[in-house]
């Protein structure tokens, strides 16, 4: 499904020479390739799963692969966007903690939820043109300008409060993460989907038709190629970098709102670190940070990993709690060396 | 023609940056249906007088009127909606992204599914077919194209728009001669159409071929503006550097009678050097005191015999003998240790420091040589410097300068010192009077007759076969990523004679356009 | 509590035993832990680790929170009920957020066992039991002996945990209701050093320079900041115990060390070797017996540095 | 005269242009602020050999800091970025203090020394090992220092089997909390490193070749400069430095503690890099700037609590800092106090006929 991003074209007329012709064919796909690679290892470790604890191909466990990771979904399609243009945004997870408790705390002070959604989606909208706009107006570094942001949001969230905020019972937010059974199977064994998996699937096929069939898209990914020279082809470069972290922050919102609808409570202490998961995702999905080329099918792919990986430490059982963290460093850097080996193939085979 | 108000009227343009005054009180009219050049030496504010057009530089002082009304653009984006498109003297494109894209960045056709991507890549393979560039796949990676095929799809990006002022900065720097012809035929329709094209070169040749009018600026004042017909290209070269031709020509002059007779043990002797998809084994035999021109078409594979020879790229066949020992040469830095030097084509990726002054781009190599932690004094550092910004007349002298803010031709001459300064045996130039004005070219051609004399060897790149008939003493003649002739120098030998190497061998093979 | 499964017992969706392929009647825990934390975390868990052993017929599978994360603690949870392990045992990072989880296990007729903290709301259908220390009590204890040792009132100071923690909010509430009310303990201030010993260190150095080492108390919501506030207060040319005075919670043993030491003043265990507790509970539970709704695990305290010295020897964390 | 003036102006500009400058007025603003809360806050003590007193406490504080901050900038003049230093620190601590708790000798100047030896060895052979991952390997920084991160924290964990450990040494202890002529022996120390580093870097082409690879690295290879020694170097720098960070951090309670030590210290050194002027693309650096930056760092920090200031606002009050500081180092903020100016110088000369 990743190959198909690089669109159809004509044949080209006249004859095609034909030494360079076949290892560039090879190399447009060859970009494409990590992201296959993440496909391919997802599958494998699916398959390794099931033979080895058994029980991970079924409704269940494949349905709450995507429904407990949702909004780490939406947070890579976010970082996507933003990594592409060879920025980076750390505020994302603090985002989502002011977001939520902001959002949970309106909800309980009667307001109308869809009021606090929408309000829960702009406070990221807001924080991203914050970023957005050190960034771009004042010259600060990205990874500066979002940390401020994090830290801003964070204090945001826990001025706003330190104890857990907890939506009322009968609040129509909940709802948000209500189960919908596809198959009833077995006891829990029922392919179910919430209607926060919903909106990670349609916010990756939207992301999906911006960043490959829009202008918008296209000056993302010619930023990330060289933004002096996407400026003097006259592009939208201002416009789009704002753009790209409004974009951020408004995908954090609304993680917030998927994550916080099915946890039914918020707290200022939520996410911390969640974007070191996103950019992993990212990367694991084949996009380089230097920006420039990715796909964020390929970072939905490295958030099933991530997801997927956890799923497999914990049928494990037996993995010593320190190892944890160095078994995901040790799978980033398989991904990140592959694709390093794939990018070194490729430049010989265009020479 | 010249009945009609002209499209862009500039009045009185000033820029200062920290330093310079890059244009002082210029002015200049582009009528539409004329190709308008615009010459001066390096650093004489002709790319920026450009930028100040486009609106990406601001000005200090003047007025810019399109269409007769006034205008400030904010920077390319507004320009091109006023129907002004540039081409910028460094190749702006994204790498990344694929060929067809590049041309239609911006501009993509879009359908009701946002962009249409088949009728999208049908227009870009219909301009890009103007400029014979037919063949290319539109799919492949920009990068994947040679330097002078990236300048020509930058051209067709600029036409897209279908604008009524097409700006081309330096457009044929690195471009052969059909190309150049290509490109003049495009221009020509064009022009027919009643486009107004501004154009800068430094080739006078390409100036008497297509411009109606030209607009001379000295050291970023304006000299004057005259039709072609009237000004002769030694009054052309005078108005430019100011000062007279003939001191020029005895410079660049020199080297075609003397020839050197190789003796003895060779400087250096190549077997077999090759690298899979880039040189076919090649020998190679370089004595000391003697230029050896690599002459070829665009794409021939001189730059990568050159980098093979440098160790810039790793070798994967073949063996180095340098002063009769053999030796292995595999990086840059082991390169300079057996004083070899290499000056790459690529002034603005590979050449230049850009945010490091001219001092310590001019000390770089040295410095490197001598490894860290054997630092230059800062006397020594002065010395150098001043050395080489004297000797190869560098303007402005100013070594505390960063080196992006020197124009191209001043560039590459602090290039050229960074480079003697490592006192080399061997010296590869590649390209080294890319996009340089006739008087820092006659330097430079100057400066290699006289570090042969003194018994450099030097190899000598260039896309212009009489300045390689000019200075080499032996030509290698190249072709698809091989050694295709070598010839002795002589009176016998001229361009043509290389052209016709050339063509020879083409009639055998059937050998592709590029 | 709801008392596990009506008729089912252990192996009640008969997956996962025939899945091992074990001949007796292994019985698989998942144990959604916090990990890594601190000495009383360290403790507890590797209690309940050498409890639930192959030989005492179990198979547990330890599943630890990355950086304390509630998220990494759900997937765990989750995957655990589509595996269908037999019994959960849930150490919460958090109170809140456990609902739908908890619901998803009855649904899967597996119990769930809380270790240590609580859920909020506190739904007691939701679970079978809660094993726990009670953090309300044993903060209230530390108060209580504040209370007594400062007859004639004092300054103190609170070293907290990372503002937001459940724990936090319950030991500054057992401490306010009692402390609060005593108006001559007046409170100067408060601040987190994140559960950690060097971060107090550097706290309250600045802490006892601002109020001119004007503070007669400290209480340390755990063990390692009390460690670290007791450095500072010799740093600064005090001596604890006697200038300054702290409490702290959690009972380890470099704490009792201290405490007999006289560096700390006092020292409220929370008592975290519960696991044979916890075995009973596991058993009867599997069993279908009825259990008690929450399981209040006895704690001691220990007010001097006899009684450190005296409970030092067998310590066992 | 007018040259004169405007030669003035211009060197103001450049005091106002280095950004460090704001760094500056950021601490005199911070310290300025507790004085007001506390009119003997900048009072220094001194007995017993030392010296005591906020100010001293800033610089303890900041000691750690400086160290990380100054390797952090090599690297980052290079175009690098290390986010494992702070994972460095806490290998490098559980490695001091698991092996003086099993020695279990109070008072051995040899077991320190060889303890302190083993744990900067380690630390610098995981820093040689993000240089190689980096310079050979070819990944970006970010990456494989990241993996660094994750992985660094979870060998500290394996090292003290997931405890916190604690041990007793009274030379280790010293080193962290003792005194030389008045002063911390840390306080001291982190100046000799900055000191030392800064000789090493200004006095040999070092800062030269670390600037070239960070601006361009194709075009120093080709100029002959060895990226992948000098990346390789810098790299293990900053493991050392972050090695010698972690030990003095453990040291100064004689306790790691594996989850906490170290944790999220990348950020403040890649702060007081930033603050200092150096840009995280790489290139020119300022090591004297990355100082300041740490300083402003500890000030902070020690303000925050000095002032009492909730735990839950601390994050914003933090941000708000940095916002403010990014504000005034930003070009456009500067061209705007700029334009206001010259329109008054305008206004001035148009008063006086010419
Ligand atoms: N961004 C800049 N900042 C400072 N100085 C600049 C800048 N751009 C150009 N200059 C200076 O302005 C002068 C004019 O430069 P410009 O690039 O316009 O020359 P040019 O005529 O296009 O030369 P070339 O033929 O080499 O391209 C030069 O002295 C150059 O050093
Ligand atoms: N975008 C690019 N970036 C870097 N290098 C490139 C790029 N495009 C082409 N090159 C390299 O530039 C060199 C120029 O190749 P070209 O096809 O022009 O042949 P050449 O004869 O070696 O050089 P010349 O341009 O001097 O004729 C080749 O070595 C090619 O690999
Ligand atoms: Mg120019
Ligand atoms: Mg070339």
């Amino acid at each position: 499904m990743t190959v198909t991003t690089r669109p159809p074209t004509g044949s080209a007329p006249g004859p095609a020479p034909s030494r360079p012709s076949i290892s560039d064919r090879l190399g447009a796909r060859l970009s494409a390739l990590p992201t296959v690679a993440a496909l391919l290892i997802f599958v494998g470790m699916i398959i390794y799963g099931e033979a080895a604890y058994g029980r991970i191909v079924q409704f269940n466990t494949l349905s709450n692969l995507l429904v407990n990771n949702a909004h780490l979904i939406i947070l890579a399609v976010a970082l996507t966007f933003v990594i592409l243009t060879g920025g980076i945004d750390l505020s994302v997870g603090a985002i989502i903690a002011f977001s939520s408790v902001a959002g949970v705390m309106l909800a309980n002070a009667g307001w109308h939820p869809v009021a606090a959604v929408l309000v829960m989606v702009l406070i990221g909208s807001a924080l991203g043109l914050v970023s957005g706009v050190l960034i771009q107006y004042f010259g600060v570094q990205p990874f500066i300008a979002t940390l401020a942001t994090m830290f801003l949001a964070r204090g945001l969230a826990s001025m706003l409060s330190t104890v857990p905020e907890r939506l009322a019972d009968d609040s129509a937010i909940r709802e948000l993460a209500t189960q919908i059974k596809i198959v009833d199977g077995d006891k829990v064994n029922d392919l179910v989907i919430t209607p926060g998996v919903i909106a990670s699937i349609v916010i990756v096929a939207i992301a999906f038709i911006v960043l490959h069939r829009t202008r918008f898209g296209r000056t993302v990914y010619a930023i990330g190629g060289s933004e002096q020279s996407a400026t003097l082809m006259g592009l939208p470069v201002t416009v789009t970098k704002l753009g790209i972290y409004v974009i951020s922050g408004t995908l954090a919102g609304v993680a917030a709102v998927v994550y916080t609808s099915r946890l039914g409570s918020a707290q200022n202490i939520t996410g911390i670190g969640w974007e070191l998961d996103a950019i992993a995702a990212v990367v694991i999905g084949g996009t380089l940070l230097t920006g420039g080329t990715g796909f964020v099918l390929g970072s939905v792919v490295g958030a099933l990993v991530l997801g997927l990986m956890n799923v497999l430490i914990t049928r494990d059982g037996g993995i010593r709690p320190e190892m944890t963290t160095i078994i995901t460093g040790g799978i980033l850097l398989v991904f990140v060396i592959l694709q390093r080996l794939v990018a070194a193939r490729r430049r010989q085979e265009q020479t | 023609m010249t009945g009609a108000p002209p499209i862009v009227e500039m009045k009185d343009i000033s820029i200062s940056f920290p330093g310079v005054k890059a244009l002082d009180e210029v002015d200049f009219r582009l009528f539409p249906g004329e190709v308008h050049t615009l010459m001066g030496e390096n650093g004489a504010g002709k790319s920026t007088l450009i930028k100040a057009l486009t609106g990406v530089y601001k000005i200090d002082s003047g007025e810019i009127l399109v269409s007769g009304e006034e205008r400030r653009f904010g920077g390319t984006a507004d320009a091109q909606a006023a129907g002004i498109a540039t081409v910028y003297q460094e190749v702006n494109l994204c790498a990344n992204l694929s060929i067809g894209e590049n041309v239609m960045l911006g501009h993509e056709v879009r359908g009701a599914l946002g962009i249409n991507w088949k009728a999208t890549h049908r227009a870009a393979a219909e301009v890009l077919s103007t400029l014979g560039l037919e063949h290319l796949d539109l799919r492949r990676p920009l990068s994947t194209l040679s330097l002078a095929v990236q300048q020509l799809v930058a051209i067709s990006r600029a036409m897209i728009t279908k604008p009524k002022v097409l700006i081309l900065d330096e457009p044929t720097s690195s471009l052969d001669a059909n190309e150049v012809a290509n490109l003049f035929t495009v221009i020509r329709r064009l022009r027919g159409q009643g486009v107004a094209i501004l154009f800068v070169t430094h080739f006078l040749d390409q100036v008497y071929a297509i411009s109606d009018r030209i607009t001379v600026l000295r050291n970023g004042a304006f000299v004057g503006e005259y039709p072609t017909r009237e000004l002769d290209r030694t009054t052309l070269i005078s108005k430019m550097i100011g000062k007279d031709f003939a001191t020029l020509r005895s410079l660049g002059s020199e080297r075609q009678s003397h020839h050197y007779e190789p003796r003895g043990e060779p400087l250096l002797k190549a077997e077999n050097l090759g690298r899979k998809g880039s040189t076919e084994p090649t020998d190679l035999e370089l004595h000391q005191g003697e230029v050896l021109g690599l002459a070829g078409l665009l794409g021939s594979g001189r730059t990568e015999l050159a980098r093979l020879l440098y160790g810039a790229d790793k070798p994967d066949s073949g063996t180095i003998w340098l002063r009769g020992k053999k030796t292995d040469i595999h990086t840059p830095t082991s390169a300079l240790g057996h004083r070899l030097a290499f000056s790459s084509e690529n002034r603005r990726d590979e050449g230049i420091i850009r945010d490091l002054t001219v001092r310590e781009n001019l000390v770089l190599a040295v410095q490197a040589k001598r490894g860290w932690f054997r630092p230059l004094s800062r006397k020594e550092q002065d010395t150098l410097t001043r050395k080489y910004l004297t000797e190869l007349n560098v303007r402005p002298a100013d070594p505390e300068r960063p080196i992006k803010f020197l124009s191209g031709g001043n560039q590459q001459k602090v290039l050229l010192g960074r480079w003697l300064a490592t006192e080399p045996d061997l010296l590869i130039l590649d390209e080294p009077t890319r996009g340089i004005d006739v008087g820092a070219k006659a330097e430079i051609q100057a400066a290699v007759a006289e570090l042969a004399a003194k018994g450099v060897a030097v190899v000598f790149i260039s896309s212009e076969l009489e300045e390689v008939v000019r200075l080499s003493d032996r030509i290698i003649v190249m072709k698809d990523h091989r050694k295709l002739a070598e010839l002795e120098n002589g009176p016998h030998v001229t361009a043509e004679t290389i052209v016709a190497v050339i063509a020879d061998e083409g009639d055998d093979e059937e050998g592709d356009s590029e | 509590a709801c008392g596990g499964g009506d008729d089912d017992t252990a192996s009640g969706d008969g997956g996962s035993n025939e899945g091992d392929g074990g001949g007796d009647e292994i019985v698989t825990v998942g144990f959604v832990a916090v990990g890594p934390e601190g000495g009383w975390r360290q403790a507890n868990e590797a209690n309940v680790q050498d409890t639930f052993t192959e030989e005492a017929g179990f198979e547990l599978k330890y599943a630890p929170a990355t950086n304390l994360d509630q998220r990494s603690q759900i997937d765990a949870f989750t995957s655990f009920v589509d595996e269908g392990v037999d019994v959960i045992l849930l150490s919460a990072t958090e109170g809140a957020g456990w609902e739908d989880s908890l619901r998803r296990a009855q649904e899967a007729e597996i119990p769930v066992i809380l270790v240590d903290r609580g859920i909020e709301p506190d739904d007691t259908s939701l679970y079978v039991t809660r094993i726990a220390p009670d953090n309300y009590e044993v903060s209230t204890a530390v108060a209580d002996w504040a209370v007594s040792a400062f007859p004639d009132g004092g300054n103190y100071f609170v070293l907290e945990g990372p503002a937001g923690v459940s724990v936090v909010n319950e030991r500054n509430k057992g401490w306010d209701d009692t402390v609060g009310s005593v108006s001559n303990l007046v409170k100067v201030g408060a601040q987190t050093a994140n559960w950690s010993t060097e971060e107090a260190k550097s706290v309250f150095e600045t802490v006892l320079r601002a109020n001119n080492n004007d503070i007669q108390l400290v209480f340390a919501q755990n063990d390692e900041m009390g460690l670290g506030a007791a450095i500072a207060v010799e740093e600064a040319g005090l001596t604890p115990g006697v200038d300054v005075q702290i409490a702290t919670i959690d009972g380890t043993k470099p704490a009792l060390e201290a405490l007999s030491e006289g560096r700390l003043s006092f020292v409220a265990e929370y008592n975290p070797l519960f696991g044979e507790t916890l075995l009973e509970v596991v058993d009867k539970v599997l069993n279908g017996e009825e259990v008690e709704p929450y399981i209040i695990v006895p704690s001691e305290t220990f007010d001097s540095p006899e009684a450190a010295t005296a409970a030092l020897p067998d310590r066992k964390y | 005269m007018t040259d004169m003036a405007s030669r003035i102006a211009g060197k103001r500009g450049a005091i106002v242009r280095n950004q460090a400058f704001w760094g500056v007025v950021a601490i005199v603003v911070l310290l300025a602020i507790n004085l007001i809360a506390d009119p003997g806050y900048l009072s220094i003590g001194y007995s017993d050999g030392r010296l005591s007193g906020n100010l001293i406490d800033i610089l303890r504080a900041a000691a750690p800091i400086l160290m990380i901050a100054v390797g952090m900038c090599l690297v980052v003049a290079t175009g690098g970025i290390d986010l494992s230093v702070g994972s460095i620190m806490v290998v490098a601590g559980a490695v001091t203090m698991e092996l003086l708790s099993s020695m279990n000798t109070p008072d051995s100047l040899g077991n320190a020394a060889l303890t302190i030896a083993l744990a900067l060895g380690i630390a610098t052979a995981l820093g040689a090992v993000n240089g190689i991952l980096v310079s050979v390997v070819g990944l970006q920084p970010f990456i494989s220092t990241l993996v660094m991160m994750l992985a660094g924290r979870g060998i500290a964990k394996v090292i003290t089997g997931g405890q916190n450990t604690t041990a007793d040494n009274e030379q280790v202890e010293w080193l962290a909390n003792g005194y030389i002529l008045g002063l911390p022996v840390v306080f001291l120390l982190s100046v000799v490193i900055v000191v030392l580093v800064l000789m090493l870097v200004r006095r040999s082409a070092l800062g030269l070749m670390l600037e070239a690879i960070g601006m361009d690295s194709r075009a120093s290879r080709l100029a002959g400069v060895k990226r992948r020694n000098l990346q390789l170097t810098v790299y293990s720098v900053s493991g050392l430095l972050a090695g010698i960070a972690g030990v003095f951090a453990t040291a100064s309670v004689m306790t790691v503690d594996v989850s906490r030590t170290g944790y999220q210290l990348e950020l403040d050194a890649i702060l007081a890099v930033v603050i200092g002027g150096t840009s995280l693309a790489g290139g020119k650096f300022s090591i004297g700037g990355a100082v300041i930056g740490g300083l402003l760092i500890a000030t902070l920090d020690k303000t925050v609590v000095f002032l009492g200031i909730p735990a839950s606002a601390t994050p914003a009050f933090k941000a708000i800092v940095i916002v403010a500081l990014c504000l005034l180092q930003s070009e456009r903020v500067r061209s705007l106090f700029r334009q206001r100016r010259a329109l008054r110088a305008q206004s001035q000369k148009e008063a006086v006929p010419a």
